[in-house]
């Protein structure tokens, strides 16, 4: 009996002590961008007093709101092994949108959802370009970058549109209780991002598609859908992004956002999301621009200058995916 | 040919040009080699056998360098070997034709051919035109009709299993390692390959050969490792082998009766008629039916357009005239998604490149085109999924830790199982097989064989395409043989013979 | 909480804080800006952050709001748009930060005072000078733009030169060709030469377009076009005496910075300040070039 | 004995007639970028008369220069299915140095090749990171953007180092006889690419790295070196590029080049280069070059307004893909 019992013990013992193993395992095998984030985050409280207080973390949050927003839409993109580089663009077009819509007097909601339906239906166009006329997305998206652009210049004559609607203004500055409001859409986006990546059959198919397109046909998946559906809600999503933006400047302005799209991409990248599609994870592109906007956040309460700034942000982006990237390789080294 | 006990004496008394000792190899903390050791002589043709996952490929690519070991030695000419990698290998003379194909789609066929070692003129350019009479001469030694200009990522996957046999020969290595080299070949291409293995080998070269078909290990090796779940289990020279069920039992650990698992079943109703099915310069003509509960085998040599009536089923290859009929009612195919929703499931030939989704686990493989049954109220249900996916693992013996597993990481055999999984569950009412066995051991060809029995069982039709006639043998109910795009014959069930499959492959004519 | 206290831990030690959000710290006008806010900032002897968003009008949010975490003492805001800054310089005002606009006129209650050019009126004067140049050719003349349109103030300086040469019917003005960097507009340039080989003036709206125009003329070997335009640099004044150049705008930049940061001193102490504090521009030609830059 | 004339006279007939169809499908099937580049050729030339001229042909083409040596360089790095967004960075960089080089006294030989190799070195780092490291190419280049960027910066302090050197000048403004030095670069690093790229051992591992990177390793290619040699030789050939950038400008300026690499990126893949690697060629990246050059001297030509010209540069570069992607089209419906 009593040996019984010990014996039990041990092997309970074991059982714990690999699950312990194997949970610091998964760790850094799937975790190690949060190893990056955790150095981040532990040497900005260190080096300065300004970061580390529920106020600036708020702060942080809030200004990645649109980043963050963005880079949900650019995760599926990705993953289905395309790209979206007139992301940018398309945050500018929907702040003119948004903006003019209110100006023109047009109920808020309305405006909402006229340049949410406005944002799906560029996405739609580009989605339909990239997945009937086998066009590489790089490409159809970097022409549309300048025409988005063009037209958005065009339709405003190069003037900020201005919102003087103090209601509109709370969407990007405004509070709900404690927690400001960009953040809590953040924060939906995000989790019907996550359910819908992860949890539902388009989600799986968006996957399947960016790893072996020919077997996603062969298996009855309608590739030519799922991938229009694909840019089709990331167009929807980053006017989203877009009129958060608009409301955090309370303006339209046909510059706001250019460029944007390449940090979304490095979010998406730093969140372990494979470049060439088939694999990644929401969680991983929150992580990411976490980063990201910490690194922002951090270099300018450190006041480092703006040409090391640069320097910087470079060198720590590479070694966060680096980092990353050294359980790619313990793979690859089989 | 086989060599007299004298002959063999001699090779034994030569020293070992390969050492293999102690090997093992860990994959993230899973063993797949446990201490194997292998020793090879020159100028013998030394089998290894074993199930799928049983570590023959992994202890292959040790040898290449293309994995690194965990533990063990590797011995060349009696000289230890550190830090073997591709290159490495390539300068001793090592050459591999690997399991997964390795051919650049977008290079020509020539420099597939020459890949890695394209000859060049006097100022360091390529030499084209040199490259390509060479690739011509290899081509006409091997007797297969291929233009060396031609754009590799057009030619079936019999044809790049055969630029890798040509690569393997103007490789002049002194050891030739073939991964199955015959598991997309067809009968007359396999005859080639293996009379180029005792030719290569009187030339001295030894030779590595992994293969399922037992036959074949019968015909041309002279020695036989057997290995099993990571560990040497024997090495006997061939002569000492009575028989193909002694082999499989070292093997499979058990003693096999069967091989079929054929299930008489009755036949019912016509399910499927192909009319006049033609498309310019690959089919001709072609007319057939299948009922329901029926295993209809399609026989024929390789390119003869078998894989191109699997693919006009199921809207992957724009037909130019004829009609598809299921249930007598005219159907219009444009693509897979209508032809899985007429009840249509193809297991494809070619896993790597039109079935699996490498960066995903065993289970998302298995359920992929079914996961429209696990869905409940918008949302995908995992446990179902699971359920399903595990039951299938253990019903086809898929080796695999765990569902959860990549499925890249499977061997051959394994992932070829986990998409047979895939469309049996989609549960068919025409399932379409594209060498179905295509690198399976004997024993999961076994359990799978079963699977289609119990399928048709249950009136399933079933279309098995296969260039292995023992298959079609010993599966069909009836069989058509395909001749350069048309139909040569078909053989009701007490017909179907070797003799009369090949008398119609080759153009000959059988007498009743 | 913590964000007072860090607050009134500088100002234990008496040092004040200045946050300055530039445009852009990559062209030459903006980077003599701030060298002047650095030396009024040392001979002030107050501690100056300063951000660089590099046109991006979203980061030049974050950074009034990073500079709010900090709790500086006044803001100075050289606003990449004149529209986008408003709500967050609105809500720094609302905590009790003085608002500096320099450069760009930002309209807002919020904001304590402008300094800067007034471009529109720098571009009517350059093009009443321009008039002149026009009425001494007596014949029809066509005028090439080159200009980054995306630019506010790079556009009122175009509508100040327009407005200049109104009521003047032989003037053609071409429309606006692009020319963000040198390279571009150097480019553009030569192209509109090849259509328009007799283009009489080229109007450059900022420095890198003059330069890409001078580059162009100069590798051209043409004189006959000349360029007028904005930002004299040392390489542009080489042009103004070597003829390729009829006369620019020269702005003060040093000064716009030590101004501003003057302005941002007094704001501190609680002084009400102009809404706007004008600083002049010279117009450069060859006549006086030697005066504002050695050789 | 005559029949059998007859029938040989038969074939060789057949011959031809094959011959001809086959040489118009091979315009069409490879040369869809020429039927595009034609077509805007024939427009320009039409609708103004100014683009039809040799000194305007010759400007293009001068203009074209620092694109076209950037984008051979691009070429390379695109075949192994990796990109380089760091090149317009690496332009001001090698502006820079070689500048304050001459501006320093260095004799302009000497200047040119000091250049060079630091814009070798550059690359060969990126490379080895690249090759070694896993981590992709899109994130590594984009972190070198900023690092890149703030180093030339820094270097600078912002102000373009101004060459005053009648000499140096000629390299991007001089001529060689009636044509432009510059064109004359352009077409020997043009020249020399294509040999290397087609006709070398090297660059058919290349081609081979970007198909099938696992084929190419177990050849015997050493996949590590072949890459990082790419990007080094890229880094020297954007070297290149800089210093006819700088000549050209008579100054480097840590601002100059900045997105030129999207530039570049469009040349090559509007020449029908794979943006997922494996196929490309050199002759195809020059016509991209001359359809991305012409339709900017177009437009300057046509005096059309900058806004639209965003617009129209968008739709054009979209319908030339598009017209080049027919013939995958055509090839994949099989
Ligand atoms: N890259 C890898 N990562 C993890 N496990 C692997 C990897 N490659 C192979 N394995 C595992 O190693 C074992 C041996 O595989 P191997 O490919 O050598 O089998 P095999 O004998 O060649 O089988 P088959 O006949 O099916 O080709 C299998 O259990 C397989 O899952
Ligand atoms: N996508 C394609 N483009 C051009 N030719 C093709 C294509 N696919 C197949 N072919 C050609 O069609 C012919 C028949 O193909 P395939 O070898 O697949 O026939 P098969 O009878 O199915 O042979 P097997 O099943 O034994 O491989 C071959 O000559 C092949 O080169
Ligand atoms: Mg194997
Ligand atoms: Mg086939």
């Amino acid at each position: 009996m009593l040996n019984n019992t010990s014996t039990n013990l041990n092997i309970n013992q074991n059982k714990q002590t690999t699950n312990w193993k194997q949970k610091l395992y998964v760790i850094f095998d799937k975790g190690s961008t949060t190893i990056g984030l955790a150095l981040l985050f532990i040497i900005m409280s260190i080096i300065t007093t300004d970061f580390l207080t529920v106020d600036n973390l708020l702060n942080v949050m809030r200004q990645s709101a649109v980043l963050c927003i963005m880079a949900v839409a650019m995760t599926f993109i990705i993953i289905t092994g395309g790209i979206d580089l007139s992301a940018g663009s398309q945050l500018a077009v929907s702040g003119v949108v948004v903006s003019g819509l209110i100006v023109a007097g047009v109920p808020i909601p309305l405006a909402i959802l006229i340049t949410v339906l406005i944002g799906g239906m560029i996405g739609l166009f580009m989605g339909t370009v990239i997945s009937t006329q086998n066009i590489p997305p790089f490409i159809v998206t970097l022409a549309m970058t300048t025409i988005l652009s063009g037209i958005a210049f065009v339709y405003t004559e190069g003037t900020p549109v201005v919102i003087t609607d103090a209601v509109f203004r709370q969407i990007g500055r405004g509070y709900l209780g404690p927690i400001p409001t960009a953040i809590i859409i953040m924060i939906i986006v995000a989790v019907i991002g996550h359910i819908l990546l992860s949890h539902t059959r388009f989600g799986r198919y968006v996957y399947t598609i960016g790893d072996n397109e020919e077997a996603a046909r062969l298996c009855g998946i309608n590739v030519k859908w799922v991938k229009t559906g694909v840019y089709a809600f990331g167009g929807a999503i980053t006017a989203i992004a877009g009129i958060v933006l608009a409301s955090r400047l309370s303006s339209g302005s046909p510059n706001a956002g250019t460029g944007s799209e390449l940090d979304a991409i490095a979010a998406v990248v730093l969140g372990g999301t494979n470049l060439f599609g088939g694999e990644g994870k929401i969680t991983g592109t929150l992580m990411g621009v976490a980063i990201i906007s910490i690194l922002n956040n951090g270099l300018n309460l450190l006041n480092v200058s703006s040409y090391n700034q640069l320097m910087i942000k470079g060198v720590v982006i590479l070694l966060a995916v680096w980092l990353n990237s050294i359980k790619a390789r313990k793979k690859a080294s089989v | 040919m086989s060599l007299s006990p004298n002959e063999r004496g001699r090779y034994e008394v030569n020293s070992p040009i390969i050492e293999l000792k102690n090997i093992t190899k860990e994959f993230s903390g899973v063993k797949a080699l446990k201490g194997v050791s292998l020793t090879v002589y020159p100028g013998s043709v030394h089998a290894l056998v074993g199930e799928n996952g049983a570590g023959k490929s992994t202890l292959m690519k040790i040898l290449t360098g293309a994995y690194s070991k965990t533990s063990g030695e590797i011995l060349y000419n009696g000289k230890s070997i550190e830090n073997m990698d591709p290159k490495n290998s390539k300068k001793i003379g090592i050459h591999c034709i690997y399991q997964e194909l390795n051919v650049a789609n977008y290079l020509t066929v020539a420099e597939n051919v020459f890949l890695g070692s394209q000859p060049v003129n006097s100022m360091g350019l390529i030499n084209w035109k040199q490259m390509n009479e060479k690739a011509k001469e290899v081509f006409a030694s091997l007797q297969i009709n291929l233009d060396p200009k031609h754009v590799a990522k057009n030619i079936s996957i019999a044809q790049k299993q055969m630029i890798e046999i040509a690569r393997a020969i103007t490789q002049e290595a002194k050891i030739l390692i073939m991964d199955e080299p015959t598991s997309s070949l067809s009968e007359r291409e396999t005859e080639i390959l293996l009379s180029l293995v005792t030719e290569l080998k009187n030339k001295g070269v030894s030779i590595l050969y992994i293969s399922h078909r037992m036959d074949e290990i019968f015909r041309v090796c002279d020695t036989v490792t057997v290995l099993r779940d990571g560990t040497h289990i024997k090495t006997l020279p061939m002569s000492e082998v009575q028989n193909v069920d002694q082999l499989v039992e070292l093997m499979v650990n058990r003693k096999m009766d069967d091989y079929f698992n054929k299930i008489e079943v009755p036949i019912g109703e016509t399910v499927l008629k192909v009319q006049n099915l033609s498309k310019t310069g690959v089919l001709k003509d072609i007319n057939f039916e299948l009922r329901s509960g029926e295993i209809l085998g399609i026989a024929g040599l390789v390119g003869a357009g078998r894989t191109e009536i699997a693919q006009a089923l199921f809207g992957l290859l724009k037909k130019d005239t004829g009609e598809i009929l299921i249930d007598n009612q005219l159907t219009k195919i444009n693509n897979p998604s209508d032809a899985i929703k007429l009840g249509i499931g193809f297991v494809t030939e070619n896993r790597k490149e039109t079935g699996l989704v490498l960066k995903q686990t065993v289970r998302d493989n298995i359920s992929l085109p079914n996961l429209k049954k696990f869905t409940k109220s918008l949302l995908v249900n995992k446990k179902a999924e699971k359920k399903v996916s595990e039951d299938y693992k253990q019903k086809l013996n898929i080796k695999a830790r765990t569902i959860e597993q990549t499925v890249s990481t499977l061997s051959g055999g394994n992932q070829q199982k986990a998409i047979i999984a895939r469309w049996m569950i989609q549960e068919p009412r025409i399932l379409i097989l594209d060498e179905p066995c295509r690198g399976v051991d004997v024993g999961a060809k076994a359990e799978i064989f079963a699977q289609i029995s119990h399928l048709a069982k249950q009136g399933v039709g079933i279309i098995m395409i296969s260039s292995e006639l023992s298959e079609i043998v010993g599966m069909s109910d009836r069989a058509i043989v395909m001749r350069e795009g048309v139909i040569a014959g078909e053989l009701s069930k007490d017909m179907i013979t070797s003799d009369n499959i090949l008398k119609l492959a080759f153009g000959g004519g059988i007498s009743a | 909480g913590s964000q007072e206290k860090a607050g009134s831990e500088k100002k234990d030690d008496g040092k004040l804080t200045i946050g300055v959000t530039t445009a852009t710290l990559r062209h030459q006008f903006f980077i003599d800006i701030d060298d002047g806010m650095k030396k009024a900032a040392e001979d002030a002897g107050v501690e100056l952050l300063v951000n660089d968003p590099n046109l991006d009008l979203a980061k030049q949010v974050s950074s009034i709001e990073d500079y709010m975490q900090k709790g500086v003492d006044a803001l100075v805001v050289l606003a990449v748009d004149n529209a986008g800054v408003v709500p967050v310089v609105e809500e720094a005002k609302e905590k009790g930060i003085p608002i500096i606009t320099a450069d760009a006129v930002v309209e807002s209650e919020s904001v304590d005072t402008f300094i800067g050019t007034e471009n529109y009126d720098a571009g009517k004067q350059l093009g009443e000078y321009l008039k002149k140049d026009i009425e001494t050719k007596g014949k029809d003349v066509q005028i090439a733009v080159v200009t980054h349109e995306q630019s506010f103030v790079q556009k009122q300086r175009l509508n100040g030169l327009k407005e200049a040469l109104k009521g003047i019917d032989n003037v053609k003005i071409l429309n606006s060709q692009p020319g963000y960097d040198r390279q571009k507009s150097m480019a553009t340039v030569e192209n509109i030469l090849q259509a328009n080989p007799n283009v009489d003036y080229i109007y450059a709206t900022a420095e890198n377009s003059v330069l890409g125009a001078l580059a162009a003329l100069e590798s051209a070997n043409n004189k006959q076009t000349k360029i007028v335009g904005f930002d004299v640099t040392k390489e542009a004044a080489e042009g103004i005496r070597s003829e390729y150049i009829l006369a620019m705008i020269q702005q003060q930049p040093i000064k716009i910075g030590e101004e501003s940061i003057k302005a941002a001193l007094e704001a501190i102490k609680g002084k009400k300040l102009d809404k706007n504090i004008s600083v002049p521009v010279i117009l450069v030609d060859k006549a006086n070039v030697d005066e504002h830059f050695e050789k």
